[in-house]
């Protein structure tokens, strides 16, 4: 770290319709760092970032080149500076394989394809830091993780200087982010500058330095080494929260009779693979039981059964004794089981209806939503508005469609919906992704005032910490199988980081 | 580069505006197509107003070429509204015309009212069934909607061929009249009574406005409704949250079908008052186009159905008095249509210019 | 001296002046233009291709701008005419072809057959076919495409009746592309002889055979293939109408439109044979011969062609 | 039925099903390219007709088929100027586009045909000639059938290989299968996603005005309106069907071609069957064929829907 800056945004301004995501941002980035962006949602984070990549072109203020001014019209021109970006969410074709992904749209000079010479290329660079990938397998049958090294490779491959990693760990195993975090050692010590961004306060600490940003602005640059968690995250939100998001807890429930039970349950999914195998689980009232484990390895496929949205090849799902399995997600719907799915906007919402239309989703024929033939505007109103206070649900009014709100506050419109209408259990798939500390906090709070009313809640996340805290059981799932149950009182991130590792091989 | 910026708050004096910007630039085409088939143009125009609103006359004729227009339009609306590609009203049409011609040999002898209810059910039964078709293929076969009803559409038109040209509704030939692919001319009580006094305007029009204020309750004001426009926008989330989603397309096709085969039942019953092709053909892929410059709204279709029909009925005249050529028709709508799908970006977003990529 | 002068004629097309069946009603009412019955001075006009319910909208138009003494229409018209013809008792209204009747009165109606010109090519064909299998490609299977189709057929049966018939209909009044493949597919079958009704002699060109256009001469379109062609001659038709007209307006005489189906047969001028222009030669000395006789037989009325308007088929 | 087994009729049959094919192959291969790019174009039949129409005024006036085939082309590459300022610039719905502009195009050649003709005969041109391969045609049945076919007949056929090479073996073939698939990824290596798609959406209408051009110069002497008769819309049937492989799409052509050629042959047989039903036989058939092939297919991800960055 040689303290020269190499890439340095002067004033840099960007707004959006109706948004201003980046205001006056003064970014220094010096040669051979690893430098860190750190902040709640919708931040700004990831916009600066496309502004330094080129992809965003900034409203106002300059950026410089080792001191040069530059102007970035284009990701063309930031690839020709040796800047690389890995973007939050993948831009890989599941239909091309690791190789064709890798070099589509890099060379444009010659019109053949040189395949071997690209792939001996590529052999090299995934020598040099220990990355192992079949160049021929199809994306779409690699996991999660080994997406994203593809991710990488599509900017190691590019001969980058400066490489912009937006939140790559999200959706890492730990050890697979240890595995990244050696990489990303290992590309400083090749003279490679690195920008990441991330959550995980864990992680922020081992950058060399840490730029906070907060609503558009950029707070302060700040060495890991002379702040603590706790400081950074105050800086970040502006006032006091709680790291630790739920003190010990001490529920008692009665674990003699399970209200949902789900037996022996098997899935195969379109390519052939098992992504339910032989899972059983049980879900008691009164209870949260949390499932750990990375995305991608059975979790969806488990909630859209217990949903009502997908038919399971074999076993069985009970409520209270009678079997459901394979019935209308209604059918679930009218047993009182809430559904908070992980990928909101596209399974949660519909984005252009306004917060009153998505409050009632799936729910228009209720009679207290009818009058007759028609829509009961007024009831509906009614209750939208009082959710939006129950909820405190950021909006000026309940007919702004949800597409205008934030990642937040969309999640707390599926969120007042779900416990709204259902009474007996709640499933929740990766409720808290993305989000900030401040919206987090809120959502597990709902989530353990309904355990207390006695609800049942099976809780999905890849954050061990969290649910050591919430949880009463911990189920560790991990390619498709269940690995273990624990008790969250009597265990640690290691022990389950254990369960989870003992498959890791096979999983990621 | 071009690219799009959504403007969030729509300014109406904008839309306004380059909604007649595109009238404009359309009649500025129209008048250049009419120039190079060296029509006189003034005097086209002119045949154009007189046919289409100079008189009462002419209004009514206006209004009976919109009738059938305004009801494919709106079983346009209904199925694109949830993004759902069924271009087969012009199948629809022709169905729902056969099967209410069927009616009105079934029934004949029952009482008026009875005997007309009958044949309009059975026109919207026609149409329906094609619906039904079109959506067991998407549902259970998977068959992309858009295809389905392309090519039942065109095998109904067969069919009808049949019936009509050598099959059992051929016309009876004798020394007073001879086969020529139409059938016997519909009893006269069968035919739709004419409003107005007029001997043009039909109960047809009356059931074209009262669909369209139905669609528009329909839509904006029921579950139903509230189905159709979540299914356009994300079914997924639709059908994750307890609607099944075939149900709501069966449901949707089946409506859709039904109106446009009401179409078929104004042609044949109101106007032509004879089973044929020759007075069904095209009005389900022009009605395509009204529901689109109608916005795929129930009301904006019977606008854009009355200007449509307007220049239907204008264009006869400019055939006869100023010698314009066939087919002018046709060709303005497709303008039109793509002007005001133009106007239409313009007013949703901004047109930023941006530096070149290659 | 007569004080009725002029009169003015409208004519609402179908399928636009290029077609044979429009082309030909234009062409004879020039010629009766030219031959001023009643020392009438004749003035007409045509339209573009109209159908469907515009036609009435079009007869109206002309009807009331009050120029118009007689109005003909193409098509399935007469029900139309039956709306309005009584609206305007000055005026003669006039429908032609099938899917028409007529009630009488100021409404008159023409009907066009060309089977016996169509027979008599029949027989110069059974002379001349090889393969003993003719071919007909038609349009529609409407009653004035079937009669002269089944005539063809029984003139060539005269000739050879082991005779094979192939008959394909393109349903369309036109469609080059389907007539071809048609073409093809009933040279394929054996047919050297084409009688086609949809105007399209790539087929034959490339079989380089002899075929028969339709309704008018069409030799230009191939004069290396296109040998004859059973023509429609509209003059006879067109005077009955003027006839009729004239004595009303003249003599106060009601008008009196025909309610049964009329045609004028070829001895009447209704209808005749294209020369064979270039391809003459192609005919044995002796089938012409032959073939001169049978329609000088038809002309002098001692051949009556009898009528059979069934769908033909295939054998 | 036996009548159909003649051995002139199986060669006219077979030799009618090349023919019937060649249009609708060129028309399908090129949409092909068009809709991996991401574009749903809806306009092939408006397109075919376009090229039908400009190539036959061209050959009228030129009396050259080069010429009259060239502009056939070209008039097709326009429309898909069109289609591509109206789909990539404008991102307008891309069913929608293809619809009006098939209405548009249809009435304008309507039109333009009744001023060209007006009062006269329709002027003819003499359509293109058969090639026959020296020895090869000489082969019995075989020659007959394949090698006695239209110059552009073996283009079409050609056209099949080259496109998949070019689809698959370039780099542009690369870049345009992945704007079907997932656009951004050409984006964000600061490459012009439009200008890609109208690469690929003026190859794909080139080669279906080219299709169009071979209807009206392969078939007939004169135009005529509406003469593609739904031979745009088998062209997407054949897409979907062939699953949007080159191969796939050939073999889905071929079989209506067939079917096509069939129909036609069964009318003239002795059978008292309302000729009708041999009209619809190809599009029931293509409804049957897509039953048969339902599931899985590798329709592109992102096939019709507009990018926005
Ligand atoms: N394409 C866009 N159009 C409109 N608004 C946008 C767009 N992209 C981002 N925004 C808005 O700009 C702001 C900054 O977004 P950005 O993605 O940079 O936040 P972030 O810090 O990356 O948040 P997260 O941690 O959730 O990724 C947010 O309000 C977001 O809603
Ligand atoms: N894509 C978008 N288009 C238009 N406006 C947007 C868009 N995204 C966000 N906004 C506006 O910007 C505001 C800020 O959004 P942003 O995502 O930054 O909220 P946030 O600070 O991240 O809150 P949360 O932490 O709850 O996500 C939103 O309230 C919304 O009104
Ligand atoms: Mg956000
Ligand atoms: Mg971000």
């Amino acid at each position: 770290m040689s303290g020269q800056a190499l890439l340095e945004t002067k004033m840099l301004t960007k707004h959006f319709p109706g948004v201003v995501a980046n205001e006056g941002i003064n970014f220094v980035l010096e040669e051979g760092e690893v430098h860190c962006l750190f902040g709640e949602n919708g931040a700004g984070k990831s916009t600066l970032c496309s502004c330094l990549f080129g992809y965003y072109r900034p409203d106002g203020g300059s950026i410089e080149f080792k001191g040069e001014p530059v102007k970035f019209r284009s990701p063309r021109d930031s690839i020709r500076y040796g800047i690389g970006m890995v973007h939050q969410h993948f831009v890989l074709v599941d239909e091309f394989t690791v190789l064709e992904n890798i070099i589509v749209g890099t060379n444009t000079e010659k019109w053949s394809l040189d395949l071997e010479a690209s792939e001996n290329q590529l052999k090299n660079i995934c020598d040099e830091y220990g990355i192992d990938l079949k160049f021929n397998s199809l994306v779409r049958d690699l996991s999660v993780g080994e997406q994203q090294w593809v991710e990488i490779l599509k900017s190691l491959y590019l001969k980058v200087e400066i490489l912009i990693l937006d939140e790559p760990t999200a959706v890492l195993t730990p050890e697979e982010s240890n595995k990244l975090f050696k990489i990303m050692h290992k590309m400083g010590q090749n003279g490679i500058s690195i920008i990441f961004i991330s959550h995980k306060i864990s992680e922020v600490m081992l950058a060399d330095r840490v730029s906070v940003m907060s609503k558009g602005r950029l707070i302060d640059t700040v060495f890991p080494r002379e702040t603590t968690p706790q400081e950074l995250t105050n800086l970040m939100i502006g006032r006091e929260v709680k790291l630790r998001v739920i003190e010990e807890n001490d529920n008692e429930y009665d674990r003699s009779y399970p209200i949902l039970s789900i037996n022996n349950l098997k899935y195969k999914n379109k390519y052939g693979k098992f992504a339910l195998n032989d899972i059983s689980l049980n879900l008691y009232s009164g209870e949260i039981l949390g499932l750990a484990g990375v995305s991608g390895n059975g979790q969806k496929e488990l909630f859209e059964s217990l949903s009502g949205n997908l038919n399971p090849d074999s076993g069985t799902i009970s409520y209270e004794g009678k079997e459901i399995q394979g019935r209308s997600s209604r059918v679930f719907m009218d047993l009182g089981i809430g559904l908070i799915p992980d990928d909101r906007y596209r399974e949660g919402l519909v984005s252009d209806f306004d917060i009153s239309e998505n409050i009632i989703l799936g729910w228009q024929r209720l009679n207290d939503y009818t009058k007759g033939f028609f829509l009961n505007r007024n009831n509906i109103k009614r209750l939208a508005e009082d959710l939006i206070k129950k909820f405190n649900i950021m909006t000026p009014s309940s007919t702004v469609p949800v597409s205008h709100l934030s990642g937040g506050n969309a999640q707390k419109v599926i969120l007042a919906r779900e416990l709204n209408h259902s009474n007996k259990i709640l499933l929740a798939n990766q409720p808290t992704r993305g989000l900030d500390l401040g919206v987090i906090e809120y959502v597990y709070n709902q989530i353990k005032l309904k355990r207390d009313e006695g609800f049942a809640v099976l809780l999905a996340s890849e954050e061990l910490e969290d649910l050591i805290n919430l949880c009463d059981r911990i189920a560790i799932i991990s390619d498709g199988e269940i690995k273990g149950i624990v008790e969250a009182k009597s265990t640690s991130i290691q022990d389950i980081g254990l369960l989870m590792a003992g498959q890791s091989e096979t999983s990621a | 580069m071009i690219s799009l910026e959504k403007r969030l708050e729509s300014n109406i004096s904008w839309v306004l505006f380059v909604y007649s910007l595109a009238c404009i630039v359309g009649f500025i085409f129209t008048a250049f197509l009419l120039w190079s088939s060296g029509t006189d143009i003034p005097k086209a125009f002119f045949a154009l107003y007189k046919g289409s609103l100079s008189s009462k006359k002419a209004i009514f004729s206006s209004l009976n070429y919109a009738t059938p227009l305004i009801l494919t339009g709106l079983a346009t609306v209904v199925a694109f509204r949830a993004q759902i590609w069924s271009i087969g009203q012009e199948g629809q049409v022709y169905a729902g015309a056969m099967s209410a011609y069927f009616a009105s040999l079934m029934f004949y002898g029952a009482p008026l009212w009875i005997h007309l209810l009958l044949v309009i059910a059975f026109g919207a039964l026609g149409g329906a069934l094609l619906g039904v078709l079109s959506a067991v293929l998407k549902n259970k076969f998977h068959v992309n909607e858009v295809i389905s009803t392309v090519m039942i559409n065109y095998i109904i038109i067969f069919f009808l061929s049949y019936m009509v040209g050598g099959g059992p509704w051929t016309e009876i030939s004798d020394v007073n009249t001879t086969v020529y692919q139409q059938s016997d001319p519909v009893a006269d009580y069968s035919k739709l009574p004419y409003l107005f006094g007029s001997t043009k305007l039909h109960l047809g029009f009356l059931l074209a406005i009262l669909s369209a204020v139905a669609c528009h309750f329909l839509i904006y004001s029921t579950p139903f409704g509230y189905e159709i426009r979540a299914m356009g926008h994300n079914p997924v989330a639709l059908g994750h949250r307890g609607t099944n989603t075939h149900k709501t397309l069966l449901y949707i096709l089946i409506l859709s079908g039904a109106i446009a085969g009401l179409a078929g039942v104004t042609e044949i019953f109101g106007t032509s008052h004879r089973l044929k092709s020759e007075a069904l053909y095209g009005l389900g892929y022009t009605g395509i186009i009204v529901g689109m410059i109608g916005g795929l709204t129930p009301l904006g279709t019977i606008i854009a159905g009355i200007i449509f029909g307007g220049l239907a009925s204008g264009a006869l005249y400019m055939k006869v008095l100023a010698k314009v050529p066939a087919a002018l028709v046709p060709t303005i709508e497709g303008m039109f249509l793509l002007f005001f799908l133009c106007a239409g970006v313009a007013a949703r977003y901004k047109i930023v210019v941006t530096g070149k990529d290659v | 001296a007569a004080n009725t002068k002029d009169v003015n004629i409208a004519i609402i097309l179908c399928c636009g002046v290029e077609s044979p069946w429009d082309a030909t009603m234009v062409e004879s009412m020039e010629r009766v233009k030219q031959a001023k019955p009643h020392g009438l001075n004749i003035t007409y006009e045509y339209t573009e291709p109209i159908y469907g319910d515009a036609v009435m909208d079009a007869m109206t138009l002309f009807a009331e701008s009050g120029d118009y003494d007689i109005i003909i229409c193409h098509m399935t018209c007469s029900d139309m005419v039956q709306r309005i013809n009584k609206d305007y008792p000055d005026v003669a209204f006039v429908s032609v072809g099938s899917g028409n009747s007529s009630k009488g009165g100021n409404e008159y109606w023409i009907y066009k057959r060309v089977h016996e010109a169509a027979y008599a090519l029949g027989v110069l064909a059974g002379h001349m076919t090889e393969s003993g299998v003719l071919g007909v490609v038609g349009t529609f299977p409407a009653d004035d495409v079937n009669d002269e189709i089944n005539a063809y057929f029984a003139g060539a049966r005269t000739v050879k009746p082991d005779l094979i018939q192939k008959v394909s209909f393109i349903e369309s009044w036109y469609d080059p592309g389907k007539a071809a493949e048609m073409t093809s597919a009933q040279i394929s079958m054996g047919a050297d002889m084409i009688f086609t009704l949809a105007s399209n002699f790539a087929a034959c060109e490339e079989n380089n055979l002899l075929c028969f256009g339709n309704f008018a001469d069409e030799s230009h379109y191939s004069p290396s293939t296109h040998l004859s062609a059973p023509i429609a001659i509209w003059d006879r038709d067109i005077t009955r109408i003027i006839d009729g007209w004239f004595d009303y307006k003249e003599n106060g005489v009601p008008q009196n439109g025909n309610t049964e189906m009329m045609w004028t047969s070829m001895k009447d001028g209704g209808a005749v044979v294209a020369p064979f222009h270039g391809l003459a030669d192609r005919i044995p000395a002796n089938i012409r011969k032959i073939f001169d006789n049978t329609v000088n037989d038809i002309m002098s009325g001692d051949l009556v062609v009898e009528l059979d308007v069934s769908e033909p088929k295939s054998d | 039925m036996s009548e159909l087994f003649q051995e002139a009729v199986i060669i006219s049959i077979l030799a009618g099903t090349l023919r019937i094919m060649t249009p609708i192959l060129f028309a399908a291969i090129g949409e092909l390219v068009t809709q991996r790019a991401g574009i749903w174009n809806m306009g092939v039949e408006g397109t075919m007709i376009m090229g039908a129409f400009v190539s036959y005024v061209v050959a009228t006036q030129s009396d050259s088929l080069p010429l009259a085939i060239l502009s056939g082309i070209l008039s097709g590459m326009v429309m898909g100027l069109i289609i591509g300022f109206m789909t990539s610039t404008l991102r307008v719905d891309h069913f929608i586009t293809g619809l009006g502009l098939n209405l548009l195009v249809g009435g304008l050649t309507f039109f333009w045909f009744r001023i060209y003709v007006k009062g006269g005969h329709p002027p003819t041109f003499t359509g293109l000639e058969n090639f026959s391969i020296p020895i090869l045609a000489s082969i019995p049945i075989l020659g007959e059938v394949f090698f006695n076919q239209k110059p552009l007949t073996y283009i079409a056929i050609l056209s099949v290989p080259v496109v998949s090479y070019f689809l698959y073996r370039t780099r542009w073939g690369l870049e345009i299968r992945c704007l079907g698939e997932n656009p951004k990824a050409i984006d964000i290596k600061g490459l012009s996603v439009a200008l890609r798609q109208y690469i690929a959406i003026i190859i794909g209408s080139g080669m279906t005005g080219l299709g169009g051009a071979f209807l009206m110069l392969g078939f007939s002497d004169r135009f005529q309106p509406d003469l593609t008769a739904g031979k745009g819309w088998l062209a997407i049937v054949a897409i979907i069907a062939g699953k949007w492989l080159p191969k796939g799409v050939f073999a889905a052509v071929l079989v209506f071609a067939f079917l096509e050629s069939v129909a036609v042959h069964v009318q003239i047989i002795d059978a008292d069957i309302p000729y009708q039903i041999f009209f619809a036989l190809p599009y029931l058939a293509s409804i049957i064929l897509l039953i048969l092939l339902r599931r899985k297919t590798n329709q592109p991800a992102r096939l019709g829907v507009p990018y926005f960055r």
